[in-house]
């Protein structure tokens, strides 16, 4: 097979989310009476970015094999701690953005411990420290509320050309900058994330053993991959994705809430997007750039009922008392796509894993 | 105990008082060993004889309960593989240690990676695994392939490649032969000769007692956990040495196969079956009472035949008949029930045979629990009655029928997988390389098994990558070759010669040639 | 350093059983040592309230006997919310004589497209069941807004869920029942073998001729059937079937598997400790209320709880090597 | 934006001030018809369905639907990101109105400031938002605890045991209607026991909580829940615990059970949060499209009733097993929806 092939039978899974997602996405922008701006682009990427962080931080654990139900919880507390603290002059709000990764970081790490040390199964553990997380959170933040500095979260909400213009970096924008300056912050602020944090894990010693023992923790330890250790950065930097989800989510809504319900909505959909994403729920193979796509195919679903015309073929999706279900129906769907191979396998043994 | 003086240097690896038990077993007792540099050492043993367990030590996979170890002449103790490769013990074992989502450079470089900037370089890292496939004659695995893609045999390969990578001081290969065709088996000999000649220790573990009498030099027997002897090769016969190994002889290995005047009612008819790529046009008969070997290099789909007929694959062509059913069956739940009355030994016991927590007794009884129920439910006493009868008539060495499979040795663990089929007493009886890691003992065992069965009226189908045991066992023996089945030898025309030479799809000599075909 | 020897399923999970055997009488003594204090009354040990507790215990208690059933395989049913909703409230649409039967069938149907896309299409239980919850709930939002069924409960779910005999309330009659019959299937037939077996490794059981995939269906089948039968007896204790019933169950129906004792990854667990599993947590849920608990509170030691329960039982085995 | 101006706004006697500091906000007339848009959050309990059904229904009154060129409803979860997504697609869609519930009460800033800059209308119900940028109508929920609790001080007393049943915790309606229930049962004279549990506003759960609260701690001589209500009477009859005064929720049912068990002992109020608000703001948008000043904030009266003055046919549905929230007429409005109009609607769009 030629590296062009391998490559894409390695990333089958992604590349199904690429796919689905364009095509959702053309339909929706399409049918958007402004058709595709960068308001549009703003507008979306902010309403993904907190869900993508999460669905991040559950790629990482699911990478491992294991499952993370605390995902959403810990962005929920993070969120409220955020609203507490990340306000004030410049020092300050610098050291809130601090504190709340720490606390990310520190829920992970948590999570990482009970897990290595007491031997116990990810999902059980994660049940019980959601439910913990949460608890936190309640107290931090009993009811909505707190407050985030203004500007950065409309700096963070917005085109790149507003950051220079919030905070008056020049008079005049220099020629370069008109090239870059539609750009969503959140998409910066993802890219920068991909860059600075998710490659250099994906190509360390310590974010490849976590590949290693989610294929096959015996052999991982046979070959001298140093488990406990992969195991631990990767729920920590979980931990630290949670974190900025729910940091992120502070700074967009200019407030914390620790709502519990929403915190179960994160984390199931982060499940969701996952998979959609191309990694697989056994651990060993994805990443964060499938999980990217699987956020983008589960909210360009939702998009879609934006848009959709009462008058036209699929005008039963603009019924709202309809949506619920067809969202449900369409999530089946993408599941079964990002998931099944029960159809192209010939060999029934290769289903059982 | 006799220990040999193997040489004037002092060992590298020495090892005084080891014990290990697991619960009541001990699995190891009271054991001395130790491995001269520059010396190929092999290790003999029935199963369950301890060997495992004496390379895992070794390797710091796990930890001896008493005794201490020096390496080099200084006292090591080694907490874990990571720091068994520190100071230069490399271990490729019996249960591979491959990843199998990671690609082969990954598997290759898992520790220790080429870096840049601090982080893997993946570049670098694929050279390297060119430059080690080559160093084992695997120049054809691409890095970038996933290893689990990859077919048993080649990563067996890669694992070995991955060893050499560490440099290691002592190479240790528990069965890491086990899984391999003759041609790599020549090149890995080319291999851990030269190693051996640049001064490394070596510790081999297998048991094909060819490949000891090619490879070793000095030789250690272990039997039920003890270190029985260690001698120079050439010093015991092998009678000798299997006599050491399981306390008795083993004169015949084979049972004679019965002079047929006519041939027998045909129980099974394939004719031009085809999956995929990787089977066409196979057809071939199976005989009521006979045994038919599937032969060839491994991988040219002996495998997928036996798969195929037990119903596993999908979308396979040609037609089969068993007894008076055409068609090929659609699932095993087909392919078992009473009217097909076939059963498949598959070929990794601990994935595809065994529910490895679970208890002898219901591994045993699982095939079974249909004739074993009254109404929709299990009937106890016959259920224990039906184990307790296959755990003798298979001798299994066990403590209790309640306990985890997972306990016994790997050669117990096939038995176990054997009865559970024999209980459901089979028509047609499917063996893929039933004798994998399985001592000269236990191989006997199951081929005078194999023998009285057949002579019972089951008919078998036998793939072995041995080609010793397709010569001895069967009555006829199909070589396959790129999913065709190339040759049919019968009779006096099953010999290593001729095996050898189909199975790289060259004529067959009717005498045998003086130079058996070897690789190129 | 010695290695626990791996004994048989029957014997190895008797510690999960022991502790949260002493943790339901921790519990109790908390209470009663609150309301002594505040109310002056040991209220806790009194009949009424155990026998109330027991009442309350055994919807969920039912719901985790079918989560148990397919935990045991390796999977997880996370449809459970709304299969007892959709069939709770059909039930209660309906009506009349079949009220119960079509509030069964309907947990039936999904149980079996539960079972079909987790063993044909081999989606991921995890993530099929989650698809099917939203659906169910979509579906349930549709059918309310399309016409305004009856909610209220036939006299038959009311008498099953309220009525009692000789003093026992009947949801602990019925409960009673269905425990014996899952426990007897687990251990004495062979879909209960099978079960076990599939849970451990199942390409083994499958190479075996063991039909799997009806295994699993009629598993998932089985979990949904129960789930809707919680349903059904919860709108007959509240009078009501109503939107979201179902959804305090699903957390604490897979908390209470676990702290039973089964593995969630499959494979091994006994039946007996869900049932105390589901008792310790109606309990401490019950006694955190009881003393006004804040919910901050609440979550937290629910959480601490789990945890210590599953650190008590001992850190699970080293990988085998 | 709009231009803050001063009153008296539109229709007075329907789009009420919230307060007498309430300010107005005034946009340019447009012309119509328009397109209006309501981003609900949650969906999945009665009470959102019933919204939905009211603002379906209601757009499609001849007298509404001339001014509505198109209409769309979508539910976003609980998801606040989602909500602020779908506000700002409709923003961006160019919809002259956007009515919300919100899914918390802050966070705003950046829809307001975006829909500012392109004309449109935000206008949020049921839960109120913290601010004064945006356009709002709400019940006060603080008052629903107070005439809750004034009500059980005049049935029970000034002293005596009482249990109140919260709802979700976190939820600043649950803060609020606690807070307006202490602030009069804790006032001054008032010599209460409060036995406090968590209901979630779910019947299944306040029948778990009131009966274990009854369990332990014996005799209540009143209640104040949140929501479920009709799960805690169901509680007191399995009990075998007297009926007690209770202030309860809008739900059918427990009004039914008012009705019923009112001679035994039942003494039942009931306030109520109103699906038909959704109407409210929906007519307030058109006013305010057409160039008319509204308040910022209008306070819609809060449907009350206790078993004495309760109606059948108007305050509850006897025959009706239908499970919904009745309170639903508010004349001043002009609107008479009665709920089993409603909840009789078919699940399809075009009527
Ligand atoms: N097959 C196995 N046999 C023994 N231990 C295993 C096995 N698989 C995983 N482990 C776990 O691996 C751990 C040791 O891992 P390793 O030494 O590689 O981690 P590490 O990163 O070096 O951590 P530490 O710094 O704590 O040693 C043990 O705690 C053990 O639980
Ligand atoms: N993890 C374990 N738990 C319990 N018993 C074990 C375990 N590992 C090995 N044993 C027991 O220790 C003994 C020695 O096993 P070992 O694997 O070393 O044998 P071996 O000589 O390698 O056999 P084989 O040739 O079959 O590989 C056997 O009786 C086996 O049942
Ligand atoms: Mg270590
Ligand atoms: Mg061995």
């Amino acid at each position: 097979m030629s590296n062009f092939r391998l490559w894409i039978s390695h990333n089958t899974g992604a590349l199904i989310a690429v796919v689905l997602f364009l095509v959702l996405y053309i339909f929706y922008s399409s049918l958007h009476p402004r058709g595709f701006t960068t308001d549009l682009l703003v507008q979306n990427s902010n309403e993904a970015l907190a869900l993508i962080f999460v669905s991040i931080a559950q790629t990482l654990v699911v990478i491992l094999g294991g499952i993370d139900l605390s995902v959403g919880s810990l962005m929920t507390l993070v969120n409220a701690v955020a609203s507490e603290v990340v306000i004030g002059t410049g020092p300050e709000i610098v050291l809130g953005i601090v504190i709340c990764l720490a606390i990310g970081l520190a829920g992970g790490l948590m999570n990482g411990v009970i897990i290595v040390y007491g031997r116990l199964q990810p999902i059980v553990v994660t049940l019980a420290t959601g439910a913990i997380f949460t608890g936190l959170a309640l107290l931090v933040r009993p009811t909505p509320g707190g407050e985030v500095d203004g500007d950065l979260s409309w700096v963070a909400t917005n085109a790149l050309s507003e950051l220079p213009a919030t905070y008056g970096w020049w008079d005049s924008d220099p020629g370069w900058f008109n090239l870059v300056s539609g750009i969503p912050m959140p998409i910066v602020i993802l890219l920068l994330v991909i860059l600075l944090v998710w490659i250099p894990y994906r190509n360390s010693e310590l974010g490849r053993g976590g590949y290693a023992i989610g294929s096959n923790e015996a052999a991982a330890y046979m070959s001298g991959v140093r488990i406990n250790r992969s195991k631990l950065a990767a729920y920590t930097l979980s931990g630290m994705f949670a974190g900025l989800a729910g940091l992120y989510f502070a700074i967009q809504t200019g407030s914390g809430n620790a709502d519990p319900i929403q915190a179960g909505t994160y984390t199931l959909n982060s499940i969701a997007a996952v998979v959609i994403g191309g990694t697989s729920l056994f651990g060993g193979s994805g990443g964060a750039i499938g999980t990217i796509f699987g956020v983008m195919v589960l909210r360009s679903i939702t998009f879609c009922f934006r848009v959709v015309d009462t008058d036209s073929a699929v005008g039963f999706l603009a019924n709202p008392l309809l949506q619920p279900m067809f969202e449900g129906l369409i999530l089946v769907i993408a599941v079964t796509l990002g998931a099944a191979r029960a159809f192209s396998v010939k060999n029934r043994l290769n289903m059982f894993r | 105990m006799e220990v040999l003086d193997t040489g004037p240097a002092a060992p590298l690896l020495e090892m005084r008082g080891i014990g290990k038990s697991y619960g009541g077993v001990a699995a190891l007792d009271e054991v001395d060993f130790s491995a001269h540099a520059s010396s190929i050492h092999a290790v003999l043993g029935e199963n369950g004889a301890g060997k495992s367990t004496l390379i895992k030590i070794i390797s710091g996979a796990i930890a001896p309960d008493r005794g201490t170890m020096s390496f080099d002449g200084r006292p090591i103790t080694v907490a874990d593989p990571q720091a068994a490769n520190a100071v230069g013990i490399v271990t490729v074992f019996q249960e591979l240690s491959v990843i199998p989502d990671l690609s082969v450079a990954d598997n290759i470089s898992i520790t220790r990676p080429p870096k840049r900037l601090g982080l893997i370089d993946r570049r670098a890292q694929r050279r390297r695994a060119e430059e080690l496939l080559a160093r084992v004659g695997c120049e054809d695995v691409n890095p970038r392939a996933r290893v689990g893609d990859l077919p048993l045999s080649r990563r067996q390969m890669v694992e070995i490649a991955k060893a050499l990578g560490r440099d290691p001081k002592l190479l240790i290969l528990d069965e890491a032969t086990s899984a391999l065709t003759a041609a790599d088996v020549e090149r890995v000999y080319t291999i851990l000769h030269r190693l051996r000649d640049d001064g490394l220790a070596l510790l081999y573990i297998s048991h094909r007692m060819h490949e000891i009498e090619e490879l070793a030099d000095t030789i250690s027997v272990f039997r039920n956990g003890r270190h029985i002897s260690t001698f120079a090769k050439g010093t015991q016969s092998d009678d000798q040495i299997v006599q050491m190994m399981i306390g008795r002889d083993v004169s015949n290995v084979y049972p004679p196969k019965p002079v047929r005047t006519e041939p027998p009612p045909v129980e099974l008819e394939v004719s031009r079956l085809g999956w995929t790529d990787r089977l066409s046009d196979i057809s071939f008969t199976l005989g009521k009472g006979e045994i038919v070997g599937l032969g060839g290099l491994d991988g040219q789909g002996q495998r997928e035949v036996l798969l195929a007929l037990f119903g596993v694959l999908r979308n396979v062509s040609g037609t089969v008949r068993v007894f008076d059913h055409k068609g090929v069956p659609r699932s095993p739940v087909v392919a078992t029930r009473p009217d097909h009355a076939m059963a498949l030994i598959p070929e990794d016991r601990k994935t595809e045979g065994l529910m490895l927590p679970m208890s002898i007794s219901d591994n045993i009884s699982l095939t079974s629990l249909k004739w074993l129920s009254r109404g929709f439910v299990i009937d106890g006493t016959a259920e224990k009655n039906a184990v307790d009868g296959m755990i003798e008539k298979l001798r299994i060495k066990i403590g209790n029928p309640d306990d985890a499979v997972a306990t016994l040795s790997g050669g117990n663990q096939q038995k176990v997988v054997i009865a559970k089929w024999l209980l459901t007493g089979p028509r047609i009886l499917l063996l893929n390389d039933p004798t994998r890691g399985i001592d000269v003992g236990t191989k006997e065992e199951i081929y005078r098994l194999l023998r009285e069965l057949a002579d019972a009226g089951t008919s078998i189908i036998l793939y072995s990558t041995d080609y010793d045991e397709l010569i001895g066992c069967c009555d006829r023996v199909l070589i396959l070759y790129g999913g065709r089945i190339v040759q049919t030898l019968e009779g006096d025309a099953i010999t290593e010669t001729n095996i050898v030479a189909s199975s790289f799809n060259l004529p067959v000599e009717s005498e045998a040639a003086a130079e058996p075909v070897r690789p190129q | 350093m010695p290695v626990p020897k791996m004994s048989n399923l029957r014997n190895s999970i008797d510690r999960p059983l022991l502790f949260a055997g002493l943790f339901i009488i921790a519990i109790l003594v908390v209470g009663t040592v609150y309301t002594l204090i505040f109310e002056g009354n040991a209220a806790l040990l009194s009949p009424t309230y155990l026998i109330l507790q027991l009442k309350v215990a055994s919807f969920l208690g039912i719901v985790a006997a079918g989560m148990m059933i397919v935990v045991l395989l390796g999977h997880i049913d996370l449809s459970v919310p709304w299969t007892m909703t959709a069939s709770a409230m059909l039930a209660a649409a309906v009506g009349g004589p079949f009220a119960i039967p079509i509030g069964l069938g309907v947990g039936l149907a999904i149980g079996l497209f539960n079972g079909i896309g987790v063993a044909y299409l081999r989606v991921p239980s995890m993530i099929f069941t989650l698809g099917v919850n939203v659906m169910l709930r979509g579906f349930m939002v549709m059918l309310t807004g399309g016409f305004s069924p009856s909610s209220v409960p036939t006299d038959a779910m009311l008498w099953l869920a309220k009525g009692e005999i000789i003093g026992i309330p009947n949801p602990v009659i019925v409960w009673a029942l269905i425990s014996l019959a899952v426990a007897f299937m687990l251990r004495r037939m062979p879909l209960g073998r099978y079960i076990y077996a599939i849970g451990n490794r199942e390409a083994a059981v499958y190479l075996s001729g063991v039909n799997t995939r009806l295994v699993v269906v009629a598993s998932f089948a089985l979990c949904s059937t129960l789930a809707a039968f919680a349903g059904i007896l919860l709108a007959g204790y509240s009078s009501k079937a109503f939107q979201a019933m179902g959804d305090p169950y699903l957390l604490p129906s897979i908390a209470a598997v676990v702290i039973g004792g089964t593995n969630i990854l499959g494979g091994a667990g006994r039946y007996a400790g869900t049932v105390v599993g589901t008792i310790l947590i109606v309990l401490l849920q019950s006694v955190l209320s009881v003393m006004q608990m804040p919910e901050a509170g609440r979550q937290i030691i629910y959480g601490v709880v789990i945890v210590i329960m599953l650190l008590a039982y001992g850190r699970g085995q080293r990988l085998r090597v | 934006g709009p231009e803050t101006v001063a009153g008296p706004g539109a229709d007075p006697q329907c789009f009420v001030p919230w307060s007498s500091d309430t300010t107005y906000f005034q946009w340019p007339a447009r012309e119509g018809p328009y397109r209006i848009a309501v981003v609900n959050g949650f969906v999945g309990n009665v009470w959102r369905i019933q919204m939905i059904q009211t603002a379906k229904a209601y757009a499609a009154l001849p007298e509404i639907a001339k001014d509505i060129k198109e209409f769309k409803v979508v539910s976003v979860g609980t998801d606040m990101a989602a909500q602020l997504g779908a506000i700002e697609d409709f923003i961006n869609q160019g919809f002259e109105a956007v009515l919300i519930d919100p899914n918390t009460p802050k966070g705003w800033d950046r829809v307001i400031r975006l829909a500012n800059q392109k004309g449109t209308l935000l206008i949020a119900f049921d839960n109120q938002v913290e601010t004064d940028k945006m356009a709002g109508v709400a019940q006060d929920q603080v008052i629903m605890g107070v005439q809750g609790g004034q009500w059980l001080v005049d049935h029970v007393g000034k002293t005596g045991k009482l249990l109140e049943i919260r709802g979700v915790p976190g939820f600043s309606a649950d803060q609020e209607r606690h807070d307006g229930f202490r602030s009069v049962v804790e006032g001054d004279g008032m010599d209460f026991e409060i036995v406090e549990v968590v209901g979630n506003w779910a019947p299944g759960d306040s029948q778990k909580a009131t009966a274990d609260a009854i369990a332990a701690h014996g005799h209540f001589d009143g209640i104040f829940t949140q929501g479920g209500t009709n799960g805690t009477v169901q509680a007191l009859i399995d009990a075998g615990h007297p009926f007690i005064p209770i202030s309860g929720e809008g739900e059918n049912l427990f009004r039914i059970q008012m009705a019923e068990y009112a001679d035994q002992g039942l003494k039942g109020f009931s306030y109520g949060q109103s699906p038909a608000q959704v109407a409210i703001a929906m007519k307030e948008a058109i006013a305010a499209l057409q160039g008319k000043p509204i308040p910022q904030l209008v306070k819609i009266p809060n449907p009350t009733t206790n078993y004495e003055t309760m109606e059948a046919g108007v305050d509850y549905f006897p025959d009706l097993t239908a499970d919904f929230f009745a309170a639903n007429a508010f004349p001043p409005c002009g609107l008479n929806f009665t709920a089993p109009q409603l909840m009789a609607q078919t699940g399809d769009d075009e009527q």
